[in-house]
């Protein structure tokens, strides 16, 4: 991806030179990184203790690593996580299993699509969120009404992405298979829905992404546990670096996820990787 | 008028390649791409280089044009130096490339596209470098065109425009790097004529690759025969066909003995490239 | 594959669809019949409508009018009779390469498992592929996956074999390996093959029956017979028969050439 | 057709469930309940096309979601330009942004808000922090995208390095942009409802949670129909502007 000759193209050394400056380069790029995080903790650090506008009544980093080493072994802190999870796998799955059939028929059968597409794109504007006071008021319980909006958020990408990796399937695989003698059936299972699975993970990547954000903001709305709940109730009763500490487990909580799905992308589509 | 269009210019880009080398740092250990490679090329000669793919052409083309460093050699183009192992390339406008699937600016009009170098260069003003342009366009046939944006225009048609981009700048050398390859046999065939006639008209230098024997023989003065991976001159086949040339001579038996004197070597490469690309596919 | 099997037989098949100043025919009045056993190529500029004509061998698409017939049933839709080799290599990306090639048994249910897997096997090793049957297509090279597409037709034993310019994206060098690849298979088990090209020299170099179409409405212009002696070895493309045979088609094709490029 | 077919069905099930008190539909209210008291000139709980509240809460929503995206925009495009073409800059600040991205927007809420004093302050920074971070990435990938080809031919012809820049990466990146600003505009519109109901005192999120508070169910449905409806037409001005922008195109 650098666009820019490759630095310190010197004269001809032996080849072990050239190897190592290969090697070298490597790790050039991994210092700078660090030095970009490490450059932002130290001003971050500064600014606070020099009480600039906005940052003064944010916590330094010192206190939020304090903070965050007392919780470490506070049950209740895992509690959260666990619950959390839980909120976003149900949810999550559930979409996966009704938005990816669902996709793949309105992908497929176009007299289904003209039916059902027109009420997609009417729901799919409303943000997943504006759904949580309606989602009270139907579910019986705050958990269902959570994992209901969750289920949304995750839902509509699903759908969308899937029908359109069917639609962009190109019909000479199709074709193909026809010619070679293949049933309806044998074409939806082996032509089809491999054929639109990388989309139907980019659906699932982005609709975990999603998920994360709205369990965020549900369970501060409606919760009583969760991790979103645990950076409010952070916030309400003043202990702000343990707010940072919310914040930096739900980035973590949601990166795990959506790289445990790039994984599960990885072992299920083995041609979609290189050599 | 462009100078670059007028047979009366004086004679230049005389290019010479003396013992070039290229040899690319990768992880899996050094990738030697060409060596040794020595090649007089006359101010306004038409030199083909055929060799098959992966086998280190573009490379070289990529070292005359100043975008990759070579690593041994030297590169002397007029007399001057403009590449070699301590002096590292820059490109200029004196060595303009067509690439294989074309470069013309997506974003920018057709006229837009060829009045780029003038005033990129400060050379003309925006006004008067594209008045320039259309003229060489109409010059060329290209007048309805001039408006367009190139997605609209056939790629045939958008390869013509690029080579009026490129000789508007009036270049000492013209890079081409397989220009036609993504061409079907007719468009290839008419494209041939039309670079035939600019190189007619302009006598600019051309340094021009290719897999296709037929094409090389058909258009240059000189083929030279590379050998598959790492880039060396396996032979060099002197082209006298009268110019200018028509399509017909390709069925001519003076044509198919040309054809006949490297295509044996020609095939020895293509069969190592095969096996050895499927050998590192194993 | 008994003797007669694969003669096709198109009678003024004519295609048509509307557009804005009434119907633009893409096929008019086109007719022609295959010799079973013997490899005829079509030739033309590109785009004069080549590519609709196998569509509407193959069955992916029906005639406005005439007919088209294979040993004397007429064609009504895709079958494993007819199989084609497209443009764009048309391998399923996510099945490994052997199992691409056990596909058409295995869905018509014409061998049981164990016996496709070793029939597939010895074609990929006729084709010189047989260290790659677990690859995935796209860690092959373009000149692999065409041939590996040859071997998923064959095993269905077709009765017609129709080629789209399947040699079109490789460069020139890896076409003309293919080419003798090609011309090895069918040489080894004549089969009725339509093969399509806009390359002159490829076309002489395989056909027996050279069909010259027109440009756009695309219809059999001439049929010049290609005498050169069987099995084909690219020497015969600098021999002087060859260079007769070019100079005669050159002159057709070109004019059709020109229309095509004034179209363009 | 069939699409009007299948909403007008879709709308015909929700009266049926709700009409014969099926399980719990009977707690939502009915399609012609919503529509009556979305245009009664007197509505019962006070909302519909005919109450000033009604636009001024939409003009709050509107108001702060422009002012967060074109601060996204004037920021996250020349920021992604710089990341996807300086390699030393995207070597020091990319492994910062990546650290930071995955924490979800509406997660900075608490932090907002302590941050910044006033509410729409920190409504404007949740909806800025979520289209800032969707137009960098994309503004950057498609720089990276951007054929080597044409960067090597603006080269060719006599460019130096700030021409490239302005003739080649930012008309090239172009595409990538627009659909940075267009995922943008959809988040932007996700964290906004979420800050206005949970540190908002107007704009359309904050309607339907007081509306809630105050068991106006109707009213919640014609918040989110609103919702729904004005983001819809911000994504596609995003579209038409990227339409005009990027004639060259192909259709």
């Amino acid at each position: 991806m650098s666009t820019q000759a490759v630095p310190g193209t010197a004269p001809v050394g032996a080849r072990a030179a050239r190897r190592a400056r290969w090697r070298g380069l490597a790790n050039v790029h991994a210092i700078r990184g660090a030095a970009g995080i490490l450059a932002f903790l130290a001003l971050w650090q500064i600014g606070v203790l020099l009480h600039l506008p906005v940052v003064a009544k944010v916590p330094a980093p010192l206190e939020v690593a304090r903070a965050a080493a007392g919780l470490l072994h506070d049950p209740r802190y895992y509690v959260d996580w666990a619950v959390s999870f839980r909120r976003v796998a149900i949810g999550f799955v559930i979409a996966q299993v009704l938005g990816v059939p669902l996709g793949l028929v309105m992908g497929w059968k176009t007299t289904f699509r003209y039916v059902t597409f027109p009420i997609f794109e009417v729901l799919r504007p409303i943000p997943p969120l504006a759904w949580v006071p309606l989602s009270i008021v139907f579910w019986p319980t705050t958990e269902q009404s959570i994992i209901f909006v969750i289920f949304l958020g995750a839902f509509f990408t699903t759908v969308i992405n899937t029908m359109s990796g069917v639609r962009a399937l190109d019909d000479r695989y199709v074709r193909a298979a026809i010619s070679l003698g293949a049933s309806p059936a044998t074409i939806f299972r082996r032509i089809i829905f491999p054929g639109a699975l990388p989309s139907i993970f980019t659906g699932m990547a982005v609709g975990m992404g999603i998920t994360w954000s709205v369990l965020v903001a549900a369970e501060i709305i409606a919760g009583r546990s969760g991790l979103g709940f645990f950076t409010w109730e952070a916030y309400v009763g003043g202990a702000f670096p343990t707010i940072i500490v919310g914040m930096v487990s739900i980035g973590v909580a949601g990166y795990l996820a959506s790289s445990s799905i790039r994984l599960v992308a990885k072992r299920v589509m083995p041609w979609t990787s290189r050599l | 008028m462009a100078a670059a269009l007028s047979p009366a210019a004086a004679p230049k880009g005389a290019v010479s390649l003396r013992s070039v080398g290229k040899v690319y740092a990768a992880p899996g250990g050094d990738v030697v791409a060409v060596e040794d490679w020595t090649l007089e090329i006359g101010a306004g000669e038409f030199v083909a280089v055929v060799g098959p793919s992966g086998c280190g052409k573009t490379t070289l083309l990529n070292g005359i044009a100043g975008f990759d460093p070579i690593t041994s050699g030297e590169i002397v183009l007029d007399g001057k130096r403009i590449a070699s192992a301590a002096v590292p390339a820059k490109p200029g406008a004196d060595r303009v490339v067509v690439f294989q699937n074309g470069a013309l600016f997506p974003w920018k009009t057709v006229v837009d596209n060829v009045a780029y170098g003038p005033i990129v260069q400060r050379r003309s003003s925006r006004a008067e470098a594209l008045r320039e342009a259309r003229t060489l366009l109409a010059r060329v046939g290209l007048r309805d065109v001039a408006d367009a944006y190139p997605s609209r225009l056939s790629s045939g048609v958008q390869r013509r425009v690029e080579m009026v981009r490129a000789l508007i700048n009036e270049p000492k050398i013209l890079l081409l790097d397989e220009p036609f390859r993504a061409l079907d046999a007719t468009s290839k065939a008419v494209m041939h004529e039309e670079l035939l006639k600019l190189y007619d008209a302009s006598h600019t230098t051309v340094f021009f690759i290719t897999h296709d024997l037929d094409e090389a023989i058909f258009l240059a003065d000189r083929v030279v025969v590379s050998t598959t991976r790492p880039a060396r001159v396996k032979a060099i086949l002197r082209v006298d066909l009268p110019r200018p040339r028509d399509f017909r001579m390709t069925a001519s038996s003076d044509f198919l003995a040309l054809k006949a004197q490297v295509a044996d070597v020609v095939h020895q490469e293509a069969e190592k490239a095969f096996r050895r690309g499927e050998r590192e596919l194993a | 594959m008994s003797a007669g099997e694969g003669r096709l037989e198109l009678r003024d098949v004519c295609v048509a669809f509307p557009s804005e100043n009434g119907d633009t025919r893409v096929v008019d009045g086109c007719s022609f019949t295959l010799e079973p056993g013997k490899l005829s190529v079509m030739l033309g500029p590109s785009g004069c409508g080549k590519t609709t004509l196998i569509n509407l061998i193959a069955g992916y698409q029906a005639p406005t009018s005439g007919t088209i017939a294979l040993d004397g049933r007429a064609v009504t839709g895709p079958g494993a009779d007819r199989l084609v080799v497209f443009q764009e290599t048309a391998l399923f990306p996510w099945m490994r390469v052997i199992d691409n090639v056990t596909f058409g048994p295995l869905s018509r249910g014409t061998l049981d498992a164990a016996g496709a897997r070793e029939r597939a096997a010895t074609l990929l090793r006729k084709v010189g592929l047989d260290g790659f049957a677990d690859r995935y297509p796209n860690q092959l090279s373009g000149g692999m996956q065409r041939r590996a597409e040859l071997a998923r037709a064959i095993i269905n034993e077709p009765h017609l074999m129709l080629m789209d310019e399947p040699f079109r994206g490789l460069d020139a060098m890896t076409r003309e390996l293919m080419q003798e690849h090609y011309l090895r298979l069918f040489e080894e088990q004549p089969r009725t093959n339509l093969f399509v090209t806009s390359e002159l020299g490829e076309a002489i170099f395989l056909a027996d029956h050279l069909l010259v179409m027109t440009h756009k409405p695309t219809r059999v212009k001439r049929v010049i017979d290609v005498d050169l002696p069987r099995p084909r070895e690219f020497r015969m493309l600098t021999s002087p028969r060859f260079r007769e045979i070019y100079e005669d088609a050159l002159i057709s094709l070109h004019e059709e050439g020109a229309k095509a490029f004034a179209g363009m | 057709m069939l699409g009007a077919a299948g909403f007008v069905a879709f709308v015909a099930v929700w009266y049926v469930l709700v009409h014969f008190e099926v399980w719990r539909f009977a707690k939502l209210p009915a399609p012609g309940a919503i529509l009556r008291e979305w245009v009664s000139r007197k509505p019962e709980f006070g909302t519909s096309l005919f109450t000033r509240t009604y636009y001024d809460d939409i003009w709050a929503s509107v108001t702060r979601v422009l002012a967060a995206f074109a601060l996204a925009t004037v920021l996250g495009v020349p920021l992604g330009i710089l990341l996807g073409w300086n390699r030393i800059a995207r070597d020091f600040l990319f492994p910062l942004l990546e650290l930071i991205r995955p924490i979800p927007p509406l997660a900075w809420v608490p932090l907002a808000i302590l941050m910044l004093s006033s509410q729409t302050a920190a409504i404007v920074f949740l909806t800025w922090i979520a289209a800032f971070f969707a137009t960098v990435l994309n503004t950057m990938l498609g720089v990276a995208s951007i054929d080597e080809a044409y960067i090597r031919a603006a080269y060719c012809l006599g460019s130096r390095r700030w021409d490239v820049l302005w003739n080649v990466i930012v008309p090239g990146a172009l595409p990538y942009v627009f659909t940075g600003l267009q995922i943008g505009m959809g988040v932007a519109w996700f964290s906004l409802v979420a800050g206005e109901m949970i540190a908002g005192d107007a704009g359309l999120g904050y309607l339907i949670l007081n509306a809630y508070d105050q068991l106006q169910v109707s009213t919640i449905v014609i918040g989110m129909a609103t919702l729904g409806f004005v983001g819809f037409l911000s994504s596609a001005a995003v579209r038409w502007a990227g339409s005009r922008l990027m004639a060259w195109q192909p259709r």
